[in-house]
């Protein structure tokens, strides 16, 4: 009786919430075990049928569709929580009050490497001071995603940056130099306020806003907030553990969302995952494609149009 | 009394037909043992080749990775490139990248462990009394069991904090910082190794050199690391492996930012933090990123076998002559 | 050269036979055509120069010299009664090791207890039985002159006693396995002369029961132990006779001027 | 001897002796560099760790909460990793080292053994991560397992056993070995009867710095994909299963997911609630303890094994 | 028991005095109110059985014991003229080594070149000219007997040597920086009887420029090399005497039955 669980180091701490709770509940008759793999790295396993759940932060790509159809895995969709990726400055900073995607843009895009080294370089009423990177790792969701969304096209980042899968050295190096920039999940944010500082984007609609969980779910922190999801294996829902951990999870995602610092879904979008788990509602709704600045209402939309 | 030549000794005929019984009864009792010893011999053959099928099992995983990775990627630009972004979309593989931060942080690190090695080896064989020296070198040694990870959070928290009273504009990540932890890190492999070959030179060689009216420290230099200086070499060659090698410290404390510089006070990657960092990550096995890691650490895997080689060189050209 | 090998009168029964042997260390020819008698229960001393292949000749006896690689016989050294070549190839060197102990420089007891040590050789013949054991452990130690001075603490390890002890415990290790012949490789060159005088006395008396075959730099010791003796130089047997004769009226010129130390 | 000679010969001496003191001193603040930087580790993490050592700590699964969380599964997954480890590598490297320091002739094949063997001790051990995912994880199949694990921490302690155990039978000075063969003993016999166990402590010593070091190993660990969340321990021989009322198999515990001590600090280390981070400390300092422990009765050992043996 | 101590009749000037000498090895007591002369320009031999101390005197000489932690001496060695007292506290045992050198029983040269070995000791004491050096070098290897063999491989390693040379060299060594005296400790038991030969022939020579100490287990040696002899035993010195006194006519029954290896 193991429940497999792999992918995303995003998703992980409520997975993992959720693991721990239901083995407790369940004393321990059921073993779960959860690995982080990365989201890619957790749909290659699934797609091979090796897991039975894949934690995702980031929607199933068409590459990985293909993969799971020709193993015959077939999968059902789950969205858990939000996250708002985070744009953190020191917080001794003097002059960032906020900044705009295009100056983000200015910074991260690939041909800024080795040459937009000075902050004044960026926008010329900022100081001459250069300009420390911190950023996720090359290979994590994470990183896609701010790149999608400020670049324009995944993994396309300047290369010259501290780039970490381990968070809390980005904030390490964050709050360590003034003239320091980075970004990471709400998460490591929100438990190392003291430390940082989140810098407000200004959204499409003009507003600078900054990262929190009234604004993403009023889905003004735009681009950068994203949801993320668990994918659960169809066959394997057929063991009933899995199937227990599974409405277990819907359960209580809400919580141990919160509990780990991300954005809960409203109470609906859970119990419609349910409702696609009873009504064998299979697939994506985003078409193998990530899609950038989607809000919470477009979400919940989708998921009851499939 | 006779003086006899040897011929007329009593004679025996060679093969007596009592010998000959004999010699046929030995030869089946010879056969059996031998059939024994050699199956034991067999057996203890194959625990030896273990490691040579470790190493045929390396080079093997290494380079059939490897290959499926350079028909993707030139060598040429694997080995000129100045840039090292494999997994981005405008992917760049310059090895140099990741070369120059283990040659930084290896140097970093060898800089304070060689000469602060040395002296200790030095200072505990010639100048410490037995008691100081049996305690001083076990509490020494011990500065090698702790697992590196810790290390790697020391430097991080403990250290570069340290450095940056120092030098304000150095950055939470440096190799400095790394590299000197790193340095502290492997002192006992050198030290402890170099004591050992100094304890190794006999001690009437030193009486020699004290009989002549030499200081300690002139026994030191002239007679006993001269007489060490294999294994002393062989000290360094680990150091300089275990530099090159290391992992954890400089994938907590170097901030893995590939560029290519060997200025200390800038963070940097190295070959082993570049694959530690894509291990913890979401590679899928068989994609280039993956194929990227076994390209690196084959590259890792020459380096060191070049020192190694150069160790085996000196050791043998330089045998204890004593 | 040929070697001048005087013959007793009255041979005693032959032991063993060197017989055209030569030795090689790889290359190097350590032994010239050796023929040499070694007559039963009787003391031969081995004497020469250093490096003259005294240890070298001893060793063929109990193939030591197989332990290494490159070293070859060439000749034979045959065994009596049986007539056996112990350096034939199809001769299994334990076999022989089993019939010819040695004792060698350096006392070289096993970091074990006395009784082990003692005990040793027989557990390799595959002697399990405790009492056997003990008894023929008692026998060998009282036959090395050690019975008394050991004799309560048999469980104490053998390197703690001194260096005439151990000798004599490494003797007494030989005996217990009731060899045909013992090997002495310069016995008491560690030694200090107390020490070095149990242990002359001792193989003046274990040669009633056991055929003795001794190196030794000191003229001395040759002279007061050994019933014939043998002189070697570069590798050839220059002289062979009664000791008495060898050290009173030497054959050759050569011997006398060794024994005499005028030797070079 | 005149007194001007004697002057002259005192002021060399004066001058040769100022090395003596500069080296001294030196070497002095070399040993307490080293010596002051492990103590700072170590009461650094003794002050942020130690009140967290509670025995909750030790027999609670990793949770979310920091104070709930505890090393259970972790110092067990180190155990049984040890264990397989020792299993392997052990009779391995000693049969190893005593086919290549008494039986092997001096030939090519040898050669390339020894250079092999020298340079496998400097071979990076994120390098037999990488071995062991190509070969262990992908094409033995053998997965994120306890044995995969083992196995790969047996290799890359196999040059430590198999060099501490030639160093061990190489002091063995030849003389003891020729006594033996004089009273008749087969090449077995004496490896058996005397060189293996005059060789123990050496052996002994060379093993448990080979564990210690294994036991704080992260890369390789990493590099086979572990870093997993595991609240459940490894099925003991003969435990039985609730649901499927099967009792697990001698050896299943081997296949079992797990995860080891420096692998949980690295995830503690990681998270974002700073009191996590206390939790790290204090299974780094249970770590360093059990490493420097481990360490201190290698020393010991080699202390007090020696005693008995003097040639 | 008080030592039998023979002056000579017109005893030649006095290069060193052992007075009331003690020396601990830790607690053991091995030498006990030593009181002797050393006569300038003479050789003088230490004779005993093995473990009698002679080793440990010697190694008085030149402070060598303070090399080893535990070792302690009390009493004093004179060195004339000036009369100062080799073992008080306040004298450097550096400069004590600088005028008494020593050659030892195994030759210990250095992993160097013979040059390198022989100019040693005037390095230490700070000659750097090349020169000077040179010709130093020459004169102690002439000195050594060992010029002519190796005056073409000078930067050959001294490892490279034969035993005997390498004895010969370590000779040089010591004979290259002038000093007052030489303490040999058996230096030719691990040589063969050729370059043994060699050896004693060589001290012969050198005691017209230097004072020779030396120990020695062979007592044909210590009478052709030697002009005073002293016997030691357990640690106390017996007898001393000019050399064919002791061996010829000894006072003591102990030092009779010791030359005449009735010992024991
Ligand atoms: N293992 C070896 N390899 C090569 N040559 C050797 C070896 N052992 C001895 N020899 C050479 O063989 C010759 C005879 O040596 P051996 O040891 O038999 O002499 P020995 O008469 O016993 O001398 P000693 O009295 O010094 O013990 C010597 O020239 C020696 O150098
Ligand atoms: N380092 C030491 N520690 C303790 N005792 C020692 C030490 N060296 C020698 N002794 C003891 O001191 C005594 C005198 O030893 P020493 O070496 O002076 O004798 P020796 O006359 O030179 O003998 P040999 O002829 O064997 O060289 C002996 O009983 C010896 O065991
Ligand atoms: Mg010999
Ligand atoms: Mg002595
Ligand atoms: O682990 P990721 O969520 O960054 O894929």
């Amino acid at each position: 009786q193991v429940v497999k669980i792999d992918g995303s180091s995003t998703v992980f701490p409520i997975t993992e919430g959720v693991a721990e709770d239901f083995q407790k509940v369940k004393k321990g008759a059921v073993k779960v075990t959860v690995g982080i793999s990365g989201t890619g790295g957790g749909f290659k396993k699934f797609c091979r049928g090796e897991t039975d759940i894949s934690n995702a932060s980031r929607p199933i790509l068409a590459k990985e569709m293909a993969d799971c159809k020709a193993a015959g895995v077939e999968y059902y969709e789950l969205p858990v929580a939000f996250d708002a990726l985070t744009v953190v400055i020191n917080p001794r900073n003097p002059f960032l009050k906020q900044i705009t995607v295009e100056e983000l843009k200015k910074i991260w895009e690939p041909a800024a490497q080795g040459k937009v080294t000075r902050w004044n370089q960026v926008n010329p009423a900022w100081p001459d001071a250069p300009i420390k990177l911190f950023g996720a790792g090359a290979d994590s969701g994470t990183f896609d995603y701010f790149t999608e969304a400020i670049n324009g096209k995944s993994k396309a980042s300047r290369g010259d940056f501290t780039a970490s899968e381990d968070d809390n050295v980005l904030v390490q190096g964050v709050s360590s130099d003034i003239n320091a920039i980075g970004y990471f999940g709400y998460a490591y944010y929100a438990e190392n306020q003291g430390k940082l500082k989140a810098l407000p984007i200004v959204n499409p609609k003009g507003q600078a806003v900054a990262p929190s969980e009234a604004a993403v779910l009023a889905g003004t922190y735009e681009p950068l907030s994203r949801p993320i999801f668990i994918y659960v294996n169809a066959k394997s829902l057929g063991k009933p553990e899995v199937k227990e951990f599974v409405e277990y999870m819907m359960k209580n995602a809400a919580k141990i969302a919160k509990e780990v610092k991300y954005v809960p879904l409203p109470a609906k979008a859970y119990t419609g995952g349910l409702e696609h788990l009873n009504k064998g509602k299979k697939g994506t709704v985003f078409g193998g494609k990530n899609e950038v600045g989607i809000t919470i209402e477009e979400l919940l939309a989708r998921e009851t149009a499939l | 009394m006779a003086i006899a030549p040897p011929d007329a000794l009593p004679s025996t005929a060679t093969h007596s037909p009592r010998g000959e019984a004999r010699l046929a009864e030995f030869a089946e009792l010879k056969k059996a043992r031998q059939r024994r010893e050699r199956l034991i011999e067999a057996v203890l053959f194959l625990a030896a080749s273990v490691s040579v099928l470790t190493t045929v099992g390396i080079v093997y995983i290494l380079v059939r990775e490897s290959i499926s990775f350079f028909s993707h990627v030139s060598i040429w630009d694997f080995l000129t490139d100045k840039q090292w972004t494999p997994l981005f979309d405008d992917a760049h593989f310059g090895i140099f990248v990741l070369m120059s931060g283990t040659i930084t942080s290896s140097l970093v690190a060898l800089a304070v462990a060689i000469p602060l090695g040395t002296v200790i080896a030095i200072y505990l064989s010639e100048f410490a009394g037995h008691k100081t020296r049996e305690t001083l070198k076990p509490l020494l040694e011990l500065l090698s069991g702790v697992p590196t990870i810790i290390y790697g959070f020391f430097a991080l928290l403990v250290v570069t904090p340290l450095l940056q009273k120092i030098f304000p504009e150095l950055p939470g990540f440096n190799v400095l910082s790394a590299g000197l932890v790193m340095g502290v890190m492997i002192i006992p492999y050198v030290a402890s190794l170099s004591e050992d070959a100094m304890r190794a030179v006999p001690m009437s060689l030193r009486e020699g050199a004290y009989a002549m009216g030499s200081t300690r420290f002139q026994t030191a230099v002239n007679v006993v690391v001269p007489a060490a200086f294999s294994g002393i070499a062989s000290a360094y060659i680990l150091g300089i492996s275990r530099a090159v090698g290391e992992t954890m410290i400089l994938a907590v404390a170097a901030g893995m930012q590939p560029t290519l510089s060997f200025n200390p006070m800038e963070p940097a990657a190295t070959i082993t933090s570049f694959i530690v960092q894509v291990a913890l990550g979401d590679l899928p096995h068989g994609s280039i990123g993956y194929q990227t890691i076994f390209a690196a650490g084959l590259s890792l895997m020459l380096l060191t076998l070049c020192f190694n080689l150069l160790g085996y060189w000196l050791r043998k050209k330089y045998r204890e002559a004593y | 050269m040929p070697s001048t090998i005087t013959l007793p009168q009255n041979p005693p029964p032959l032991k063993a036979q060197a017989k055209d042997l030569d030795f090689y260390y790889g290359d190097f020819k350590a032994l010239k055509g050796i023929n040499m008698p070694v007559y039963e229960n009787k003391v031969t001393a081995l004497i020469g120069p250093s490096g003259c292949g005294k240890s070298t000749f001893l060793r063929c006896f109990n193939r030591m010299h197989d332990l290494y690689p490159g070293h070859r016989y060439d000749g034979s050294i045959h065994l009596h009664p049986d007539e056996v070549d112990v350096l034939h190839k199809s001769v299994d060197p334990i076999e022989v090791r089993m019939r010819i102990s040695m004792v060698f420089q350096k006392p070289n007891p096993f970091p074990k207890s006395i009784f082990e040590n003692v005990a040793y050789g027989l557990k390799v013949r595959g002697e399990k039985n405790r009492t056997v054991l003990e008894d023929k452990v008692e026998a060998a130690l009282k036959g090395g002159a050690l019975w008394n001075e050991v004799k309560d603490r048999l469980d104490d390890l053998a390197v703690n006693l001194s260096g005439g002890q151990q000798q004599r415990l490494c003797i007494a290790r030989a005996l217990a396995t009731d060899p045909e012949i013992i090997l002495f490789d310069e016995p008491t060159s560690a030694l200090d002369p107390i020490a070095t005088g149990s242990i002359e006395e001792l193989v003046g008396e274990i040669k009633h029961q056991v055929t003795v075959l001794i190196v030794t730099h000191n003229m001395q010791q040759a002279a007061r132990v050994s019933d014939y003796t043998a002189y070697m130089y570069l590798g050839e047997l220059m002289e062979f006779g009664e000791t008495n004769d060898i050290f009173m009226k030497p054959k050759r010129k050569e011997t006398e001027d060794y024994i005499t130390g005028r030797f070079g | 001897m005149n007194a001007e000679k004697t002057l002259a010969i005192r002021a060399i001496i004066r001058k040769a002796r100022r090395y003596d003191l500069l080296v001294a001193l030196l070497g002095l603040l070399a040993l307490s560099i080293g010596i002051f930087t492990l103590a700072a580790l170590f009461i650094d993490m003794a002050v942020t760790g130690v009140p967290r050592l509670t025995a909750d700590f030790f027999l609670n699964f990793p949770s979310r909460r920091p104070a709930e969380a505890g090393i259970l599964s972790s110092w067990v997954g180190s155990i049984l990793v040890m264990t397989v480890t020792a299993f392997v590598a052990v009779p391995l490297g000693i049969a190893g080292a005593i086919y290549l320091e008494e039986y092997a002739r001096k030939n090519w094949i040898t050669d390339v053994i020894e250079i092999n063997i020298t340079n496998l001790a400097g071979v990076p051990s994120i390098i037999y991560g990488l071995l062991a995912l190509g070969l262990f994880v992908y094409t033995f199949k053998l997965g994120q397992s306890i044995l995969t694990a083992g196995l790969t921490l047996a290799l890359l302690i196999l040059p430590i056993v198999i060099t501490a155990t030639r160093e061990a039978l190489r002091s063995i000075p030849q003389h003891i070995r020729e006594a033996a063969y004089a009273c008749g003993a087969s090449q077995w016999q004496v490896v058996q009867h005397h060189l293996v166990k005059y060789a123990t402590p050496g052996i002994l010593t060379g093993v448990i710095i080979g564990m210690s070091r294994a036991i704080g190993e992260t890369a390789p660990i990493i590099t086979i994909g572990a870093l997993t969340f595991i609240a459940f321990l490894p099925p003991a021989p003969g435990q039985m299963n609730i649901e499927t009322g099967q009792a697990a198999g001698l050896f299943d515990w081997l296949w079992s997911p797990f995860t080891v001590m420096p692998i949980q600090i690295f995830n503690w280390t990681s998270r974002p609630d700073p009191r996590f981070h206390e939790n790290a400390a204090a299974a780094a300092f249970v770590l360093v303890l059990m490493t420097l422990s481990m360490n201190a009765i290698a020393i010991w050992l080699r202390y007090r094994l020696r005693k008995n043996i003097k040639w």
